[in-house]
């Protein structure tokens, strides 16, 4: 159980799809295709974010917990109590007789926030309001961890390999119209649940496999505009930069791509003028968002999916497309294996993003 | 065709150029024993010219239309055909000092040691770089062509 | 009255099988230590006179010179070093303060050797500089918060433009030395190679000579206490203002520019009569606190339009963190730090060996508490005094510079010996002198190419060093400390830097 | 098209090399009276006296002619220019087609009229012919002493060789001095005692009015002071002129030389001269004047070849100078060399004991000429001064200093001519 010891180093598998038409479907598929990259991982983290399966409750928050014990419980539901009305609190449902060498008590709480507390906060959003508090709960409630904050999905993870993760988090009950998986291979961390990927923060998810080099600066970025970040996990800095640069700084989703994975000066010499100007303004403001070092990830909210590779490709990243449905994954099998006859597959350039936008939101 | 350009500007007056020049001329080219040595040394046939902070090393400029090819009357000056060098061959010299009396560098001088012939830069003919040039730890005097 | 003799601080080692008596060191010795005795055909040394810049056995064409340091010592003391009796002595004889010039050259810690890097090892790979692009492009101004597009028919364009900054090829900048420590031609030099390698010099207090205006594009003006030189033009000229209120070397005093290095072209540059002694007060004195300062560096911003960034060069001291965020404050867009070890034409010895503190404490601790302030990115920093190699560049990048700012290196790199003499206008390499017998031995072209050398060979090393991090931007090293680990540092000189202890994850 | 040249001198082959500059197909032909190709006037003294060896007279590669294609006509003179058949006619009655022509004939001795001056053992010195003669007589007769008639610089470098062959040489001339064109009283002077000190017998103000003979040849000369001296030789050498027989009967002006203009053109078009036996422009006169020196010869073969091969070339003028070493010192005189105007400010150096004079003549703040005796290093720098007639106002007094150097020169003049700007180094 070593949370917070060293940076967290891993390479892994990923996979993530989306129906662009809203179209639900059971968690068997992604199941299936992180299940082929079964080599990719060593059983030290495995999970998934859904999105659209809890379309009766979409307009609550539904939060994720994992607590070591039963005090870190108490504390936390006192906390909610006191910030939210809570409408519905339920152990999320597993299947017990999958073999896991530890499982923490895995809770589901269904949310509205109190007006009058994100009232106390000057000019806070309501958005803040959770962030804020989610930080607090994570970083100061020992034993407690908020791992999924969003409405009408969900993140689902532990230690294990990750087929066994879906298996044991029942996800083929599930239905949604975007699926993300994520197998880790940790090289430093005995693996503890709140680590694994997905990480979420509401309804930002992110799965990644790589190693960020620009961790330490990137961290203390963030730092400048309140984000403390406790987990030690690349995972975490990416989250945190999404919610900044499109939720707080209101960047376009795909612009993010040209921060995290800048491109190189003299490739943006060869832009317009004025697209050059916003490319190299977003570079010289941002250069702490630079994510330098190896990575792919799959950023994910209830809108979109991207597949994201550094800026010289040093992580795989395939994507393909059939129909409405966007496959993107670490290796081409991971899709062939749910998708046979994709009509399109490519291997998207380095700090090039993968985009797949939800067409009408129905679900 | 090869050039020395001199950069009066950057010559410190080291005279280190005509140190090596006369090293080069001398028998053995060592400069030890050049100058430690007992038979005499050879002239050096580039000059350090100095007044004040001024100075700079001359050495025969191989001008395009040389006066004192022109002036010669023994044909024992000639333009080296490769590298454009004005070289005096010294078995035909017999000392009249036509060659003196016309160049406006005073760049040619009397080698009275040698008998009646004249003392010239030669461009270091078989080095790839004359040595005053190579040696001059300013680059008060370039070399130009090749 | 004769003088008490101090002991020779350097001894001349002529080797007479060498020597060949051409006189080269009798003529180049600006300390006439060297003499030709016609009646021997010998050279003669005085090794008193010697003050070991090498320079004739440089430049001796048999290698007969060796300047060796001088034997003589005193009886054994630990507290009464040689060093410390003759500057007694001198001071006894003299009954004045003691000059010196570059920087501190005291036994203190240099934390640089006591820092060290990281490399890439399986998870992530190394990158090759030779085969993958690697990135040194860096921008010195303020930065805000965050961009504001506009979003026209998905057509993206800047809602406001960025304040005005200035670009870096390489985070290396060329310090300010002034017109008149140095001369006209190490001035030419140092600007014609901070063009060429797309950086920026500084003019220090000496003014702007007229030939130089045309490089204003890629030179920072300074405005020091004596506000030498400054004048409209001179403002407008450069491509960016820096205001001097201390330097590593002096901190807390005035700067003194002798009256004989004060040529008529010095004297014009400068707008002072030429043999007079140039003296820049300890502090300006419009300056007598940080209002003033905000006030001086909006006057220069109006007076420029807001077209370039202002920056502010102070002395590393001891709380120099809460100074640096007072400038940040008083809207300065780049903040010079010079530390301990910079370097200075002239100074007096007991400040320059004993005011300040080092700049990797410095630049660690400023970085840092400009970061929790949340200020961080409204300015850029330039850490200045002492910057020897590649590897100090980029652990004081590490360490949270934007840049450093380098000067006895690139004089170093023109030939200097660091033989401290500075201040007496007999530079034998022509570097700090204005004697025009001295000037022309440095050939600005020979200088030129020497400093181009030396910062493409460290922008290549650092570019070596980043790709082994498995980074190719640098802006992913700035402030990364997380790449730095300390070896035999004490826990506090670790909290300081902000970095782990080696061995630790 | 043909060139042809008549003459082989020094001249001729400059504006052979000049021709072929430009034009490598035309036809050039050299019509020579001498047997020889071209060898170097200059030597043959030093070749009468062994200094020279005959394989190294001549001045220029044995392949000269081939190389440049000319074709060479050897021991025929050329008698007459048929200027509306443009034909040159040979001794031998055959006639050349020309287009253009080079006169390039040289000078001839001036024989005097004195008695008996056709007997056998009486010579003049210059052409190769000449020295052969010479050489031969000497073979065969055995020759102690000779007298030499004119101490002019021929008169002298004969002397010099024959003194150099151990013969007892007497100089008759009829000036006050020697070399009384280019030097003055001191200059000559030095070189005089040199000239005794190497037991060499000379005779000023006086000349010889009969030359008598004993079996046929010299043994005898009579000086017009009536003094006799036995001589088993006698050199004519007093003075040459420009060799007019071509154009005497041409309408081809000539006055002490043939008259050309800048182009080295005569009066006649296509009918151009150089060397010796032309009057070209004097860089210090309005008129025309023949300067028999070898590097104008030079120079105005040049010009004339461009302009002959249709290359327009100006010649930009010459003054007279010389440079020869005797006894073993070296006197050069360069310009106006002993001016009778006034107007010159002069400058002297004298050290008989050192057999140093230098003098300096300057005329409107410009140097006009200089004689050096015994030190003659850098002279050329003088010489500099004169060609590109510099102002040398601030200098005048330093020109005598010893190592006076191009720093000794105003700025502007020394900067143009080390970085080679502008300024002509190679006018005569």
């Amino acid at each position: 159980m070593n949370r917070f010891k060293g940076k967290d180093i891993s390479g892994c598998a990923t996979s993530g799809i989306m129906d662009k038409s809203g179209q639900r479907f059971s968690g068997r598929d992604i199941i299936d295709s992180i299940a082929v990259m079964h080599e990719r991982s060593n059983g030290l983290g495995g999970g998934f974010a859904a999105y659209g399966i809890y379309p009766d409750r979409k307009n609550d928050w539904c939060f994720h917990l994992m607590y070591d014990d039963i005090s870190s419980k108490e504390k936390t539901e006192e906390r909610l109590r006191d910030n939210f009305k809570i409408l519905k609190s339920d152990k999320i449902p597993t299947r017990e007789k999958v073999h896991l060498k530890y499982k923490p008590l895995l809770w589901r709480y269904f949310l509205q926030s109190k007006i009058e507390k994100i009232n106390l906060h000057y000019n806070f959003t309501e958005e803040d309001f959770l962030v804020n508090l989610i930080l607090n709960i994570n970083a100061q409630i020992k034993g407690a961890f908020i791992f999924s904050s969003g409405k009408n999905m969900g993140v689902f993870k532990g230690v294990g390999y990750p087929e066994d993760i879906g298996n044991f988090f029942k996800l083929e009950e599930y239905a949604a119209y975007t699926w993300t998986a994520h197998g880790r291979f940790p090289t430093n961390t005995g693996g503890w649940w709140g680590g694994a990927h997905p990480f979420g923060l509401l309804d930002w998810t992110v799965i990644h496999n790589g190693e960020i080099s620009s961790y330490g600066i990137n961290k203390k970025f963030l730092l400048n505009y309140g984000y403390k970040c406790s987990f030690y996990t690349d995972t975490e800095v990416i989250v945190y930069l999404f919610d900044l640069l499109v939720r707080k700084h209101k960047l376009p989703f795909n612009i993010v791509a040209n921060i995290l994975a800048a491109p190189f000066w003299k490739e943006m010499e060869r832009k317009q003028p004025e697209e050059r100007e916003v490319l190299e303004a977003l570079r010289i403001v941002y250069a702490g968002a630079l994510l330098n070092g190896p990575f792919s990830v799959i950023v994910a909210n209830s809108e979109n999916m991207m597949g994201l590779n550094d800026r010289i490709k040093l992580r795989p990243l395939v994507a393909s497309i059939q129909g409405n449905k966007l496959y993107i994954a670490s290796e081409e099998s991971a899709i062939r294996e749910i998708c046979p006859h994709p009509d399109k597959t490519w291997r998207p350039k380095a700090g090039e993003p993968v985009m797949g936008k939800l067409m009408e939101k129905n679900g | 065709m090869r050039k020395i350009r001199i950069q009066e500007e950057y010559c410190m007056g080291c005279r280190l150029c005509e140190i090596h020049c006369i090293t080069q001329h001398s028998k053995n080219k060592n400069i030890i024993k050049t100058y430690k040595g007992t038979y005499s040394k050879p002239l050096s046939r580039v000059v350090v010219e100095e007044k004040g902070y001024i100075s700079f090393a001359l050495q025969c400029r191989h001008c395009e239309d040389a006066p004192c090819l022109d002036a010669c009357i023994t044909g024992a000056m000639y333009r080296d055909d490769k590298t454009g060098a004005i070289l005096c061959n010294e078995d035909k010299c017999i000392g009249c000092w036509m060659c003196i009396m016309v160049c406006p560098f005073g760049a040619i001088s009397r080698n009275l040691q040698g008998g009646k012939i004249v003392s010239k830069c030669d461009l270091c003919g078989n080095e790839d770089i004359p040595v005053c040039v190579k040696n001059c730890p300013n680059e008060a005097i370039v070399l130009e062509g090749k | 009255m004769a003088k008490r003799p101090i002991p020779t601080e350097f001894i001349i080692n002529r080797d007479e099988n060498q020597c060949i008596s051409c006189q080269v060191c009798v003529r180049m010795c600006s300390n006439d230590v060297h003499s030709y005795d016609s009646e021997t055909n010998e050279i003669l040394s005085d090794s008193l006179k010697c003050v070991g810049c090498h320079f004739c056995e440089s430049i001796c064409p048999t290698h007969a010179i060796t300047i060796k340091r001088s034997q003589s010592e005193f009886k054994m003391n630990a507290n009464w070093s040689a060093g410390v009796i003759t500057n007694i002595v001198k001071q006894a004889e003299t009954g004045g303060v003691l000059l010196t010039g570059m920087g501190c050259d005291k036994k203190y810690p240099i934390y640089w050797d006591h820092i060290l890097l990281n490399a890439s090892q399986v998870t992530n790979p190394s990158i090759d500089p030779l085969r993958e692009p690697m990135e040194l492009r860096t921008y010195i101004g303020q930065k805000p918060d965050k961009v504001h597009l506009n979003n026209k028919q998905n057509k993206l364009s800047l809602n406001s433009r960025l304040s005005p900054q200035i670009k870096l090829e390489i985070p290396i900048l060329f310090s300010a030395m002034s017109y008149g420590s140095i001369s006209f031609n190490a001035s030419k030099a140092i600007a014609n190679a901070a063009i060429q390698l797309g950086t920026f010099c500084n003019t220090g207090e000496g003014g702007l000579h007229k030939d130089f205006y045309q490089y204003g594009s890629n030179t920072i003006v300074q405005i020091a206490s004596g506000r030498f030189g400054v004048h409209k033009e001179y403002l407008e000229a450069g491509a960016a203002i820096e205001i001097k209120i201390g330097q590593g070397a002096k901190p807390g005093i005035g700067g003194h520019l002798p009256g004989e290095k004060v040529t008529a072209e010095i004297g014009r540059t400068r707008m002072i009569p030429s043999g007079t002694d140039a003296l820049s007060p300890a502090p300006h004195h419009d300056i007598y606190s940080i209002e003033d300062l905000r006030q001086l560096i909006f006057a220069l911003k109006e007076s420029i339009r807001y077209k370039k960034p202002i920056g502010v060069k102070i002395a590393a001291v001891h709380n120099v963190a809460a100074i640096a965020s007072g400038i940040v404050r008083a809207g300065a867009d780049f903040i010079s730090i010079d530390g301990l070890r910079g370097g200075t034409g002239a100074a007096p010895t007991v400040i320059r060996n004993n005011v300040g503190i080092p700049i990797e404490l410095a630049i660690a601790s400023v970085d840092q508490h400009l970061r929790v302030e949340g200020i961080r990115n409204q300015v850029s920093l330039i850490a200045a005094g002492g910057i020897r190699s590649s590897s100090d560049v980029i652990k004081a990048i590490a360490l949270g510079a934007d840049a450093v700012y380098i000067a006895t290196s690139a004089l170093v790199a023109m030939g200097c010996n660091l033989c401290q003499r500075c201040f007496t206008g007999k530079c034998n390499w022509g570097i700090a002198t204005q004697n025009p017998y001295l000037t022309k031995r440095l050939n600005p072209e020979i200088g030129q190419r020497r400093l181009v050398n030396l910062i493409n060979a460290w922008s290549m090393e650092i570019k070596e060093m980043l790709g082994g991090m498995g980074i190719n931007a640098i802006e992913s090293l700035r402030g990364n400390r997380e790449h730095l680990r300390g070896i035999a540092l004490s826990d506090n000189d670790l909290k300081i830097l902000g970095i782990k202890a080696a061995g630790e994850a | 098209m043909e060139y042809v040249i008549i003459g082989n001198g020094v001249a001729s082959q400059s504006a052979i090399k000049a021709i072929r500059e430009s034009d490598q197909k035309n036809r050039i032909i050299v019509i020579s009276d001498e047997s020889y190709i071209s060898y170097s006037r200059p030597l043959i003294s030093y070749f009468l006296g062994n200094q020279v060896k005959r394989k190294s007279i001549s001045h220029l590669n044995e392949k000269f002619y081939e190389k440049n294609d000319v074709e060479l006509i050897l021991n025929n003179k050329a008698v007459k220019i048929d200027l509306k058949a443009q034909k040159v006619l040979l001794e031998d009655g055959k006639k050349i087609h020309f287009d253009k022509v080079l006169i390039a004939v040289g000078g001839k001795p001036i024989i005097p009229e004195i008695k008996g001056i056709q007997s056998a053992g009486v010579f003049n010195l210059l052409k190769l012919s000449d020295a052969e003669g010479i050489s031969q007589y000497l073979k065969e007769k055995r020759v102690r002493k000779a007298v030499v008639i004119g101490g002019g610089l021929i008169g002298l470098k004969t002397t010099e060789a024959l003194m150099e062959l151990g013969i007892e040489v007497t100089i008759i001339e009829l000036a006050d001095r020697i070399l009384s064109a280019s030097l003055n009283k001191k200059a000559s002077n030095i070189v005089e005692k040199a000239l005794k000190n190497d037991n060499c017998h000379l005779y000023f103000n006086n000349t010889v009015k009969e030359i008598k003979q004993k079996r046929g040849r010299v043994n005898e000369i009579v000086l017009s002071s009536d003094e006799k001296i036995l001589t088993d030789l006698v050199i004519i050498s007093i003075g040459v002129r420009p060799n007019g027989d071509l154009v005497k009967d041409m309408p081809i002006k000539h006055k002490n030389g043939i008259i050309v203009n800048q182009y080295m053109e005569t009066n006649v078009q296509n009918i151009f001269a150089a060397g010796d036996c032309c009057a070209a422009k004097d860089l210090f006169a309005e008129k025309n004047r023949l300067i028999a020196i070898w590097p104008i010869a030079v120079k105005q073969g040049r010009i004339a070849g461009y302009n002959l091969s249709s290359k327009k070339t100006l010649y930009p003028g010459g003054f007279p100078m010389n440079s020869v070493e005797l006894c073993g010192i070296p006197v050069m005189s360069v310009g106006m060399s002993d001016p009778k105007n006034i107007d010159c400010e002069i400058f002297e150096e004298f050290k008989p004991n050192k057999s140093i004079y230098k003098k300096m003549i300057i005329r409107d703040n410009q140097l006009k000429g200089f004689i050096l005796v015994g030190d003659i290093d850098r002279a050329g720098i003088y010489t500099g001064l004169i060609r590109n007639a510099i102002n040398i106002s601030s200098i005048k007094n330093k020109l005598l200093k010893n190592n006076f150097g191009l720093l000794n020169l105003p700025e502007t003049y020394r900067k143009d001519l080390i970085t080679e700007k502008e300024v002509s180094i190679n006018v005569y």
